[in-house]
């Protein structure tokens, strides 16, 4: 077997999700060491793009032969089509890149990701009634997120989005958002924030306010403790959630070993491994629930 | 004469009521700009959203008095409060009592943070680091320590009481609030009218004069990073309290900004030397209004750094003419 | 009335009010070309606040300024700087993290074509100037590094260094001796002679008969007298300033008990201090003569614990104690006043009580908690307002807004207030009017009678001769030797310090 | 006499060499600790990544020097650099020219630069307005007014060479090193020997006696805070240069605190009135091999808080012992 050495960068742990996509970053690379004496991992965390930046130029003077890269944002492009010029094997993941500068992308489906949630929210309220959002840290698949959930809910007539406002992906500062929107909004039928933390938060602001009229919570990316909630099916509020695999830094690793020896999937006929690969966001409900909690998770 | 005093004592006067007067000026603002404002509720939610960070506000105020500056206070947060709970998980076992528990761990929090803002002191005296590099460093690593033990995710309570007594309300006023409420009388207190509080200012205010006086300089140094490391984990717990649980990738993030903008808002100069208890809480209170405005008024997401830039630079604007 | 052509500077009628309490009233002087002008009176009387007018620091609330005959305004420093006007102000005006030419040459700096700083000229200059008054410090040093004295003559060089039409100097001779007092005065001759005014203030009045051709007293913010100075006594020149009769200077001293209170054994301080030591009897008044860089300050900083010293044993009533720091020389009864008054003795942003009890504070407080009690606070601080006569619209104004005199008396008060039972008191009459200052003499004598003991370091000969029992002379950080009794004179004095006996030290 | 003298200057020496002694101390420890790090393609690589907050750091050197602060220097760039490829992409069709278009960019940018530090000069000193507040709340709106103009998305160059540029090398050394080399021995040569320099010093020393030396105070000041803006904006154009992008969410985040930091781990006190524009350098290239170090070693991604913290207290605290 080809002797691989293996760079990861990723953004630092600033919320919820990244801790667990980190987690299971950590995983594949273990798994995958567990059985395969050839390869070498050398994981990095970035803060900031500029930090991000350095890290690829670093696994490249540590002489990598295969880099895993969650960009930041596209800004990160041009550094990586270096790596990938300089004929290191590069598979992008999650936040895409500008232009194609990799051999393979893994990804998740944001857009997918808020449409499912957003037609599960508006079918439950048969499709008439006011939502209230909590967005994310403004940048781009906050963007994409926010923008489909508004396009989606367009087509229905009945639903109105009362307000959007930043809750920066921080439970607590959903919380704070969401106690001010309970005295701006004297009616309100659900809240969706496409993220469990600030999904928990609001939550809590309300459960605090004492008020009855909400009738559904929506997170997303099914945190441990909500998909926890639904099974147990005891919080009439929460009752569904939207699939954002943090595994997927886990398959990645698969992908890029796979890949980089030019090896494909059982059952594929192509000899190369797929170009593109978007991951299904799934709906998860009580009756899926438990085929989705991962109780190991952080 | 008579009159000669009362002017000076007028102009001193000011300085203390200036943040009031800014205060005042947002509050009359938001009434009127928003109908949603002035409901009790509301108001009672802007005093619980400022607590937190409030509280932490006010040991910065005596660090800056002192002449330094705290930038460890939120990553402190974040790691007491997580060592406070895995500690109350603990003793739920051996103990048994969930109150008991609780205490423990809240006690342990305590510790652990009046311990952490020693060791800031610690280095900054014995040391003589300065204590931007020392706290610098120290918010790396209190971070760094958090994420360690909790992997980057959350760490929760197993008690359900501990997740209640933060946001419980006395006589219609929140805990975190009251608790704001009494530190600072008593801070307020300390400052004006212990030896400790006079000290302070002496420190700050000319270093090398306090040392002539027979100060004991690095003690009172000491004495007030602990005190802040002790103040910020009582916010600390209050605030994992409301989660019943500590993110520790973002609890406390950013915080030391916040603090150090409620200080100056409040009036206490970045140089040290002097400062007012009631200032900072006014600071406090007023960044909390604005953040509050931002969403009542539902300001466009990335044009709200811009409108809050404006207010705080403005409420500052206000104090700074006629004194 | 002299006519404006011999006329440099004219005030017609500049009333100064700070908040709303008048500070200087009705005001009307002139000032000849090429004289030496005299301005004394009490502290508080408005002097600095007048100079500082003239400075463009503050701008009179009423009343005009005529310079050269016609009508000026002075709004800021800039331009008092542009009309010639240099003045050397009564609290340093000298920026410690500079260099001393730097200092020298701060806001006139010489420049080379390129625009860039000529330092090569500017330290040569300021070489110069130093070498004019005769003390030896490095151009390049940091001021920082400097003693009092030594910071004294920077500024002094600094308002020299632009050749002003008008140098104005407040109380430029506190903590010089005679000797470069002597010097300075030759310096200010030869500027008079090259067509230099100068305004000169000072407490000394021995020094302003010697030197100035007329004198101008204040009180209260007016000008109460004004008279050509070979017409007038030092004695009339302080019943004037005080306006009233005034007590014989000098009070009766007592002799001393033998008793050995505190001693001070081969202390040396590498680079500062070498080998020195002495005795201190109980209720003694033990005076420290000697020049600039005699390191009375080192040696009087190095006993309260400040500095390190590299070896030597002191002793306090027999038993010997290691001072590490002020806390532990406090704790053993023994106080320090400092001649850095705003560097090291006061805090500006403090009231007049804060500064007062700053050392004593503890013994103001009650209960483990230390909470200070207003009251007594207050009661003391009181106490020493009127013994020492401190002009303060109240105790709790902050200092900034007390005249230098009065900042000083603060600041002995602020040093005794302990009650210590050795006092090293380092200048502690600088600044200080003569009224006040008999004060003080009374004071110190009547706790020295009551048995306080005290190192009494002080530029001002009369002082020491008239207050001390014992001298001991100190040059470049060695103990020259020690005058008592009938030897206590400036003759033996300066023979000490000097090592050149006084006639040839004098020129 | 002499050797007192002596003594003394000694010890100014040490206080100026401080910060090569410390980096000295870490270049040895690393390249004993990891063999690629004394590769030159490594140590190019640790000064191109210094570059962009080294020479932010100069302007920020001032700024110290000067009594200030500028905590807007991060936000500031992502939005200069926004604007000034904003601009170029613009130009590029009326000039059809790429080079002029991309000069047209740059200058654009620059002149922003200056601009905006121009801004919080001015509400610094004519607003009478303390330099945290004003930098804070500057921080807050540029930052908000990239994401407005970028809708928090990147903004990307539409001329390739602009790409290029700033990863070129003059005689092996990256552009950006040599712009920071130069942009060194500039400003270390206008502190010193310059009367704007000897000012500066006065005004962050003691701003009484800078007044009574008739010294222009706020025209120190502003240009102090024009010229930190336009350096800051140099960085930003090198830095958007090297992704032939700006993230308006995310470029320059953190930036004030590794600015400071190296500021004063470069040994210039956060006090003012003095300081060294290569203790800056070297702070700056402390910083940088910290954190390369930490990848070289492939420290946890969570303890890299920790060992970073304690090697930044650890550089300043050799420092402070000496001297
Ligand atoms: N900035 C100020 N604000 C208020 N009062 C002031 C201020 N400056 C001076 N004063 C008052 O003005 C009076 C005169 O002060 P000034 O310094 O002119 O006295 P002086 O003659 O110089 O005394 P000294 O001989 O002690 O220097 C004092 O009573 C002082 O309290
Ligand atoms: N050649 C020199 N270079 C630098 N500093 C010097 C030199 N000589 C003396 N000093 C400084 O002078 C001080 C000691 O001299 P100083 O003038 O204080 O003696 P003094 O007797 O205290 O003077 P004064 O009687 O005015 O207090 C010390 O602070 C020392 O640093
Ligand atoms: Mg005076
Ligand atoms: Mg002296």
């Amino acid at each position: 077997e080809k002797y691989l050495k293996i760079g990861y960068s990723m953004p630092a742990a600033t919320a919820g999700y990244m801790a667990r996509a980190i987690y299971w970053a950590k995983k594949g690379m273990a798994d995958w060491k567990a059985k395969d004496k050839n390869l070498e991992f050398l994981y990095v965390n970035a803060e900031n793009v500029t930090k991000q930046a350095n890290d690829i130029e670093d696994l490249m003077a540590k002489g990598i032969n295969v880099l895993i890269v969650w960009p930041y944002d596209a800004s990160v492009t041009s550094v990586i089509e270096k790596a990938w010029k300089a004929g290191i094997y590069t598979v992008v993941m999650d936040r895409g890149t500008s232009k194609v500068c990799y051999d393979t992308y893994l990804s998740n489906d944001d857009e997918g990701y808020t449409r499912e949630g957003t037609e599960w929210l508006s079918k439950q309220l048969n499709y008439k009634g006011n939502i209230v959002l909590i967005e994310g840290i403004p940048c781009p698949i906050n963007t994409v997120r926010i923008e489909t959930i508004k396009k989606t809910a367009a087509q229905y007539p009945g639903m109105k989005i009362l307000d959007s406002q930043p809750g920066n992906w921080r439970k607590d500062e959903a919380l704070k958002v969401m106690e001010n929107y309970l005295q701006k909004y004297k009616a309100i039928d659900a809240v969706y924030t496409a993220d469990d933390d600030m999904m928990l938060g609001a939550l809590q602001a309300y459960k605090e306010s004492g008020r009855k009229d909400i009738k559904y919570f929506l997170g997303g990316a099914c945190d441990k403790n909500v998909i926890k909630m639904i099974m147990d099916g005891k919080e009439p509020l929460v009752q569904a959630n939207v699939t954002y695999p943090p595994d997927q830094c886990a398959t990645v690793v698969g992908v890029a070993i796979q890949g980089a020896r030019g090896k494909n999937f059982q059952g594929f006929y192509q000899k190369k491994i797929p170009v593109r690969i978007i991951l299904a966001a799934e709906l998860v409900t009580r009756q899926n629930a438990a085929s989705y909690y991962f109780p190991d998770e952080p | 004469m008579k009159t000669h005093t009362l002017a000076l004592l007028g102009k001193i006067q000011y300085e203390k009521v200036a943040p009031f007067v800014a205060l005042a000026v947002l509050f009359v603002a938001s009434s009127v700009l928003s109908p949603y404002f002035l409901q009790i509720q509301n108001l009672l939610n802007i005093l619980r959203q400022v607590s937190y960070t409030g509280m932490i506000a006010l040991g910065m105020t005596f660090v800056i008095i002192g002449g330094g500056i705290d930038l460890s206070v939120g990553s402190l947060a974040a790691f007491n409060a997580s060592m406070g709970i895995l500690f109350l998980n603990y003793l739920m076992g051996p103990l048994g009592n969930e109150y008991l528990a609780m205490a423990g761990g809240i006690l342990a929090a305590l510790l652990l943070g009046a311990f952490s803002g020693a060791l800031n002191g610690f280095l900054i005296t014995k040391g003589k680091i300065a204590p931007f590099i020392v706290t610098l460093g120290s918010m790396a690593i209190f971070r760094s320590l958090a994420l360690f033990i909790g992997s980057a995710g959350e760490i929760r309570s197993v008690s359900n009481y501990y997740g209640t007594f933060g946001m419980e309300s006395i006589l219609f006023v929140p805990v975190p609030v009251f608790a704001m409420v009494i530190l600072t009388v008593l801070l307020s207190l300390v400052l004006n009218n212990t030896a400790y509080g006079r000290y302070l200012c002496a420190v700050g205010s000319n270093l090398r004069v306090a040392v002539f006086s027979a100060i004991k300089v690095n003690k009172i140094k000491f004495i007030t990073y602990t005190l802040c490391g002790l103040i910020t984990s009582v916010s600390a717990v209050m605030l994992s309290s409301r989660f019943n649980a500590v993110s520790t990738s973002n609890l406390g993030m950013g915080f030391e900004l916040d603090a150090i903008a409620a200080v100056i808002i409040g009036g206490t100069p970045l140089t040290g030397g002097r400062g007012t208890v009631w200032g900072t809480v006014m600071g406090a209170i007023i960044l909390g209004i604005i953040n509050n405005m931002l969403n009542m008024l539902g300001v466009s997401p990335y044009l709200q750094g811009t409108v809050k830039g404006l207010v705080i630079i403005g409420a500052v604007y206000i104090q700074a003419q006629k004194s | 009335m002299t006519d404006s052509n011999e006329c440099l500077l004219k005030t017609v009628g500049i009333c100064k009010e700070f908040s709303s309490v008048q500070v200087l009233k009705d005001i009307n002087i002139e000032v000849l070309r090429g004289e030496i002008l005299g301005i004394i009176g009490e502290n508080g009387a408005g002097k600095s606040t007048l100079m500082k007018i003239f400075s463009g620091i503050y701008t009179p609330t009423t009343g005009e300024i005529r310079f050269e005959g016609e009508k000026v305004s002075i709004p800021d420093p800039l331009s008092a700087k542009r009309l010639g006007i240099s003045i050397l102000p009564q609290e340093f005006n000298l920026v410690n993290d500079l260099a001393v030419y730097d200092n020298i040459f701060l806001g006139s700096e010489i420049k080379k074509r390129s625009g860039l700083l000529d330092k090569k000229r500017m330290m040569e200059r300021t070489t110069r100037l130093l070498r004019e008054l005769e003390v030896e410090i490095k151009p390049d040093e940091k001021l920082e590094k400097l003693s009092t004295a030594q910071k004294q003559m920077v500024e002094i060089c600094k308002a020299v260094a632009m050749d002003a039409r008008l140098l104005i100097m407040d109380e430029p001779t506190t903590v010089l001796t005679r000797y470069e007092i002597d010097i300075l005065f030759n310096l200010m001759r030869r500027l008079r002679e090259q067509g230099t005014t100068i305004i000169y203030i000072s407490h000394k009045l021995r020094e302003v008969k010697a030197i100035c051709s007329r004198v101008v007293v204040l009180r209260d913010g007016e000008v109460v007298h004004t008279e050509m100075t070979e017409k007038i006594s030092e004695l009339e020149m302080a019943q004037r300033m005080v306006g009233r009769e005034l007590s014989q200077v000098f009070p009766e001293r007592k002799t001393p008990t033998p008793e050995v209170i505190f001693e001070v054994r081969n202390l040396s301080v590498p680079g500062m201090l070498h080998d020195v030591s002495f005795q201190l009897h109980k209720g003694e008044i033990l005076g420290f003569a000697g020049l600039v860089d005699a390191r009375r300050t080192e040696l009087g900083e190095a006993i309260f614990g400040v500095r390190k010293r590299s070896s030597g044993r002191i002793l306090m009533e027999g038993a010997e104690i290691d001072i590490r720091s002020p806390q532990e020389a406090v704790r053993y009864g023994i106080d320090y006043l400092s001649d850095d008054r705003q560097g090291s003795g006061i805090l500006t942003s403090f009231s007049v009580t804060q500064n007062i009890t700053l050392v004593s504070l503890f013994a103001y407080c009650a209960s483990f908690l230390k909470v200070i009690m207003r009251k007594n606070e207050d009661a003391a601080s009181l106490r020493h307002k009127e013994r020492f006569n401190i002009k303060a619209p109240s105790l709790n104004v902050r200092l900034e807004y007390l005249s230098g005199g009065n900042q000083q008396k603060v600041s002995l008060a602020k040093s005794i207030d302990p009650a210590p039972k050795v006092l090293i008191a380092n200048e502690p009459t600088r600044g200080v009017d003569v009224a006040a200052k008999h004060e003080i003499y009374r004071f110190i004598n009547s706790l020295a009678q009551t048995g306080l003991s005290c190192i009494f370091i002080s530029s001002e000969q009369e002082e020491i001769i008239g207050m001390c029992h014992r001298v001991i002379v100190m040059k470049e950080g060695r103990i020259m030797g020690t005058v008592e009794g009938r030897d206590i004179n400036e003759e033996q004095i300066m023979f000490l310090a000097t090592g050149v006996h006084a006639g040839a030290a004098r020129t």
